[in-house]
């Protein structure tokens, strides 16, 4: 196959009509064959294949000069088109039992067959849709749920609707999960929190209950942190801790002693 | 306006005396469907008996057809609905907003062709038959609901099956599979003369091992 | 088709020549809406004035008062309507009842994607996938006969487990779960290109891991 090099056309034959500059699309190789044959008023059935392999071929040169992407379907025909060709040149010597052997061709030609089948079907259905493309059915009464709640017949749903319905459902779960997962796996340093909690128990202007110690954290693993970091400035008389009575607020208030934390070695991990 | 309203008050001759009743009530039922309904199914949710409702159809359909009426009957997909008339298309899309319907592409029509009379068929055997692969035409007419999955066929890779469903008899108005144009009309109506036998799917989807038979003799 | 319209261009002699023809249109406008309508938005569409609105509308509510008519106009608040008589109240939730017994919501058929690929599988779990209790869409599809229950999980509160029945694969024409769709053949359909780095989504598709950690979070 000589792809993109324009085939000298030989003498004494002349293209059936030139192809305009504008391309005519075709929805395959079989396309462009039932109109090749179409065009040069041929029978189907009795192609002359050299020359429509040849305007095949020129076809498929000038979708190259135009740098649009020949499709393999239509390279794999070409290809076809060659070695029916060649088997045309050979004599073809009739069976064992006296019957005429095999056309080389009569496999392409029950496929075009078949394909001018399935486009006259398809025009048929495309005039069908054209009657019933503007008619307007009534949006269905709904008695229970939510107007919005939309309902599908079984009979329309495909196993790749139910796949991608759970692709939709892990995805949305993913979007909905990491930073929880995130965080359980974040490590938070006690010595931090001690630190900050230092600052923030000097700075109020009275004493820190424990509960709004405990507000606004993050989750289980920073409220252990903290309460482990409570504990330690206990330990380590930072801050005393003052309750007026059994099951009363526990507030924390700095003790006025002066550790450099920078020293503090981490017991807890 | 006399002429009409004689025609619509007064039931034809040959209709039961207890057909408008059930008119009245065919009509209703369809109306809050907006599906196509199988007879069978509006008779037992009507609970009369089948000829009553066929009766009742008749006598809609009549009424449907006089002048000043917007709407009409619509026998598909093995039932009955009610829909505007055709020519209303662009105030009723004027109305709600909506945009014109997209016709299927060329592609997808061959593509659902093959799966009309094939059914149910794999995506290599369409490409075969198309010449072409035809992966974006199925999703087109998947994501439409014009098809549908029908299992796997039990052959090397094992590919899905497609069918029609009944979307696609609505979307083409058609009452049932078998109202689509049979293999010997289309032979007809495309000028090709070739026998297809009962099941030419088998026969004429294969065709390699015919084209192997015919390489060795030539 | 032809008929009809040639019949609708020839009005009936005495009201206003041109209100059978609008009496159609807006007929065909409301059937098609579903919910009320304003007057102007409706003589807007229509593109025909008000007041020829205002006598499309008594001469539709006319039609409708006939005998053997199913259907009535509804003026309310801020509009106008098509409704079915309320007198077939009863039938139409009969006939909608049976129709809804093959339709499922997004939420039923989610659920049924999760236990299709995750089963034997327990509410818990598919609670935690989805974020919302899908109790109401389990029983649905135990009443289909799409799902089952396969004994109970050995872990707190055993629930049970769920999984999908025999009826399943028949109404998807599949031979065994395996024959599931996998990942990469919706890819394949849908164009893209499989791999373009480590996705989490399809690798993690079919692992039950995940699974046992949600149900132990929920």
């Amino acid at each position: 196959m000589t792809e993109g090099v324009r085939i000298p056309v030989p003498p004494g034959v002349e293209l059936v009509q030139p192809y305009p500059v504008r391309l005519p699309t075709f929805e395959g190789p079989l396309d462009l064959l039932l109109h090749l044959v179409r065009k040069n008023e041929v029978d189907l059935k009795d192609i002359p294949v050299a020359e429509i392999c040849r305007q095949f071929h020129e076809y498929l040169v000038l979708m190259q000069e135009l740098d649009l992407e020949v499709a393999a379907e239509f390279l794999y025909m070409e290809a076809l088109l060659v070695h029916i060709k060649s088997q045309m040149i050979l004599p073809r010597p009739a069976l064992e039992d006296g019957a005429p052997a095999a056309d080389p061709r009569d496999e392409l030609v029950r496929r075009l067959l078949e394909y001018r089948k399935i486009k006259g079907v398809a025009e048929t259905l495309h005039e069908m849709e054209a009657q019933r493309l503007g008619l307007w059915a009534r949006p269905p009464l709904r008695l229970e749920g939510p107007a919005d709640e939309e309902e599908t017949d079984l009979s329309e749903v495909s196993l790749f609707d139910l796949l991608s319905l759970f692709r939709g459902v892990l995805d949305r779960y993913k979007a909905q999960h990491p930073p929880a997962l995130e965080i359980a796996h974040q490590k938070f340093s006690i010595r931090e929190k001690m630190t900050d909690m230092v600052s923030r128990i000097r700075a109020a202007a009275g004493p820190t209950p424990l509960t709004e110690v405990f507000s606004a954290l993050s989750g289980r693993a920073e409220a252990i942190a903290v309460f482990l970091a409570v504990l330690e400035l206990l330990r380590l008389r930072l801050v005393r801790a003052l309750q007026t009575g059994e099951f009363a607020e526990i507030y924390l208030e700095a003790t006025g002693e002066e550790i450099s934390l920078d020293d503090y070695q981490e017991v807890y991990r | 306006m006399a002429d009409e309203t004689k025609e619509s008050r007064e039931p034809a001759a040959p209709a039961a005396p207890e057909t408008p009743a059930a008119a009245a009530l065919v009509e209703a039922l369809l109306f809050a469907s907006g599906r196509p309904v199988a007879l069978d199914r509006l008779a037992e949710a009507a609970e009369i008996p089948l000829p009553e409702v066929e009766a009742a159809l008749d006598e809609i359909a009549r009424r449907c057809e006089a002048v000043g009426r917007g709407i009409r009957l619509d026998r598909v997909a093995g039932g009955v609905r009610l829909v505007a008339r055709n020519d209303f298309d662009v105030p009723i899309r004027r109305l709600l907003g909506l945009e014109g319907r997209t016709k299927l592409s060329i592609a997808s029509l061959e593509t659902l062709a093959i799966v009309a009379y094939r059914q149910p068929v794999t995506a290599p055997e369409i490409a075969e038959l198309r010449g072409v692969s035809s992966a974006s035409s199925l999703r087109t007419l998947l994501d439409r609901k014009l098809i549908t999955t029908a299992g796997r066929k039990p052959v090397v890779g094992t590919p899905f099956l497609y069918k029609t469903t009944p979307e696609f008899l609505v979307h083409f108005g058609l009452g049932a599979l078998s109202d689509l144009p049979k293999p010997e009309e289309l032979d007809a109506l495309y000028g090709i003369e070739t026998s297809t036998g009962p099941d030419p799917a088998q026969t004429e989807l294969f065709p390699s091992e015919e084209a192997g038979e015919g390489s060795d003799a030539g």
